[in-house]
């Protein structure tokens, strides 16, 4: 049996998984429900939350009464996941090791010989996990109701108003520098905690000059190339102005055209069809 | 003497609107000089008109936690998503059930949440819901170590549009598992898994939509993670 | 075949209180499916009409040099002052991290700020730093939405008292990040430049969207999508 254990229930709900269960004797074939292709297990691994995720996949899957787990057989299953995942030298968390633990002596438990009757008080060394399960199972079902709840920003919209220059001054946060400073280090801490991508930042006078290149160009006329220099600033006020001149043609925020060799060279602001840009600023 | 309704309506809605955070009651009375001041219920009575006025309209006034505030309804939102680019955010299952657990069983530890979970909670998650300001340390549990004590915060009730914390949906009862289903977020995933990796076999073509891990938002340092459906 | 004026008047008001900006008829047409859409004549009428009603509220629609938006009246100014009249405001972290972005990486947009701050970033906080004349719009970017593109402006240089940017201190001082792309001299930075974009002359979407993806940061398992317009 392969793949088709793993599709949805859905998708062929005959003759996928035989659901029946009779007073905990599994109508279906366990261990061969496994396989996972090694390259995808990762991925799969992914799509749970942990090891009670995984579990409570594990029992639904199969239409089992979780009041009567046949531990033994999902515990085979639990480990043999286990058991892939250290093939594969996958990293295993913790979380999966104490589960199989958990798992392997409820298991060694119930092998032991239970007297009858008398011993009616003892609790079936399931019913820890099962109450785990539980639990997990309502706050996972808690949050997802969180996410289906109306969200600013994604259902409900904060309505706001201009507010015309009013007669009484309005004071203004004040702010030093050093404020900004740390607050971009700050976020730039929080950004390299993303391993798998770094800021770029260009010098700032690049940066500040494109904001000015920019704004002097339009999307509707070509202005000339050489308007954006200014001799006056010297060669390194040129530099600064070439390089955020490339900058923005390399994010296409700008586009150069030169109509013949040697002929000269226009600028305008990348094309689209409405709102000049210059209107835009400062409602 | 107060001023009439009309004018206390105009005065409300103006403020409502200006303001870029919900506006209390103790708020809304400070913005009228002392012999113009309504009284409470005059005040209440106003917001009341005024949110009655708004039924035809886009918009609606509605009490979360930190007050009142002019919103757009809901049911525009289609459309006035339309107004950005972006998507909105979506959070993964991890955050979301770490949130789900300090909504319900506040106040909690980091550890609390994990015996829950089963999983250890990633310092990211419990930063981001920090910086996101919905969660708030509000104490220290007297153990060892003295673990902080975690609950939701006033931003939290604004940004999920309640009002109060008694407006969450009641926490599930207990159930047999039987009547769980499963998410159908991970059988898109393992279908997907399936269909990538196993090459031909019968027909298994139900990988309908993209990958849930593709999706993600944030959290990248928690091992397990997929999206909620949505 | 377009809607009828009632849900068109409903959309067109909800979009005007969303949005931070004013918004053009195009921006507006812009909100409705290619099926729904109203002609510009209907566009005109549904704005006339919610212009009308709103007389006697607090708040008036207005057309200004970038297109129509809502504004509070002016004659009730004096009881909206007293919103700020209390205590000096203080700007939240979130937006004085958005502005120490917006000064270290402009042009940027709205989206680009929050993936790297992998936290959405208001509207209001871009609105407040608008109406303080600290940013500014300076372009946008040539992909579906038109993004606002921000810089800073020259009243913010003012108010830190510096004659340029570059008096800001480097990223690389404040603190080492690997990778970081400030080379020691600038002509060495000027020959790479153009040899890895001789050949880009006419900017296509393509290799915007390229540079965006290789600026972001953010986890592979975090897309681009930690976005919330609000």
């Amino acid at each position: 049996m392969t793949q088709e254990t793993l599709d949805p229930p859905v998708a062929e709900p005959a003759a996928a998984v035989p659901h029946a269960i009779v007073l905990g004797t599994p109508l279906l074939k366990l261990p061969e429900d496994l396989y996972i292709p090694p390259d995808a297990l990762e991925i799969f691994l992914e799509a749970f939350e942990g090891p009670l995720d995984l579990l409570l996949y594990l029992i639904r899957r199969q239409n089992l009464d979780i009041l009567d787990i046949p531990i033994a057989e999902i515990t085979r299953q639990y480990v043999d996941y286990i058991e892939l995942m250290s093939d594969l030298r996958l990293e295993l968390a913790a979380e999966y090791l104490v589960m199989a633990a958990m798992l392997a002596e409820i298991k060694s438990r119930m092998l032991l010989p239970r007297p009858m009757e008398e011993e009616g008080d003892e609790e079936d060394p399931r019913a820890e996990l099962v109450r785990r399960l539980q639990e997990y199972e309502r706050f996972k079902q808690a949050a997802e109701n969180l996410n289906n709840m109306p969200q600013l920003g994604r259902d409900i919209f904060e309505a706001m108003a201009a507010v015309p220059a009013l007669d009484i001054e309005r004071p203004q946060p004040q702010v030093e520098l050093r404020e900004i400073l740390l607050a971009l280090r700050d976020v730039m801490q929080r950004a390299a905690n993303f391993t798998h991508h770094h800021v770029q930042l260009e010098p700032l006078s690049v940066r500040e000059r494109m904001s000015i290149v920019l704004s002097a160009v339009r999307p509707d006329s070509y202005i000339d190339f050489t308007r954006l220099f200014d001799v006056q600033e010297g060669r390194m006020g040129v530099v600064v102005t070439l390089l955020a001149i490339l900058e923005l043609v390399k994010e296409s925020l700008i586009e150069l055209v030169q109509n013949e060799m040697y002929g000269p060279i226009y600028v305008k602001a990348a094309h689209h069809e409405h709102e000049p840009t210059a209107a835009e600023e400062n409602p | 003497m107060s001023m009439n309704l009309q004018q206390l309506k105009k005065i409300l809605e103006a403020a409502l609107f200006a303001s870029t955070q919900p506006l209390t009651l103790d708020r809304l009375t400070a913005l009228f000089a002392e012999d113009e001041a309504p009284s409470r219920d005059e005040l209440r009575a106003a917001l009341q008109a005024l949110g009655e006025e708004c039924e035809p309209r886009g918009i609606e006034l509605k009490e979360v936690g930190s007050g009142f505030r002019m919103q757009v309804k809901k049911e525009l939102g289609p459309w006035i998503a339309r107004l950005w680019e972006e998507k909105p955010p979506k959070y993964s299952r991890a955050t979301m059930e770490t949130l789900a657990l300090i909504a319900y069983k506040q106040p909690i530890t980091r550890a609390e949440i994990e015996d829950v979970r089963g999983v250890a909670v990633s310092s990211h998650i419990i930063k981001s819901l920090l910086e996101r300001e919905w969660i708030r340390v509000v104490g220290h549990r007297d153990v060892p170590g003295k673990p902080a004590l975690f609950g939701t915060t006033r931003a939290f009730l604004d940004y999920f549009n309640l009002k109060s914390l008694d407006e969450l949906p009641p926490l599930a009862e207990i159930r047999s598992l039987e009547d769980i289903t499963l998410p159908p977020d991970i059988e898109e995933t393992l279908a997907k898994v399936m269909a990538e990796h196993a090459g031909a076999d019968e027909g298994d073509d139900e990988s309908s939509e993209e990958i849930a891990a593709n999706d993600e938002v944030e959290d990248a340092d928690e091992p397990a993670s997929a999206k909620l459906p949505a």
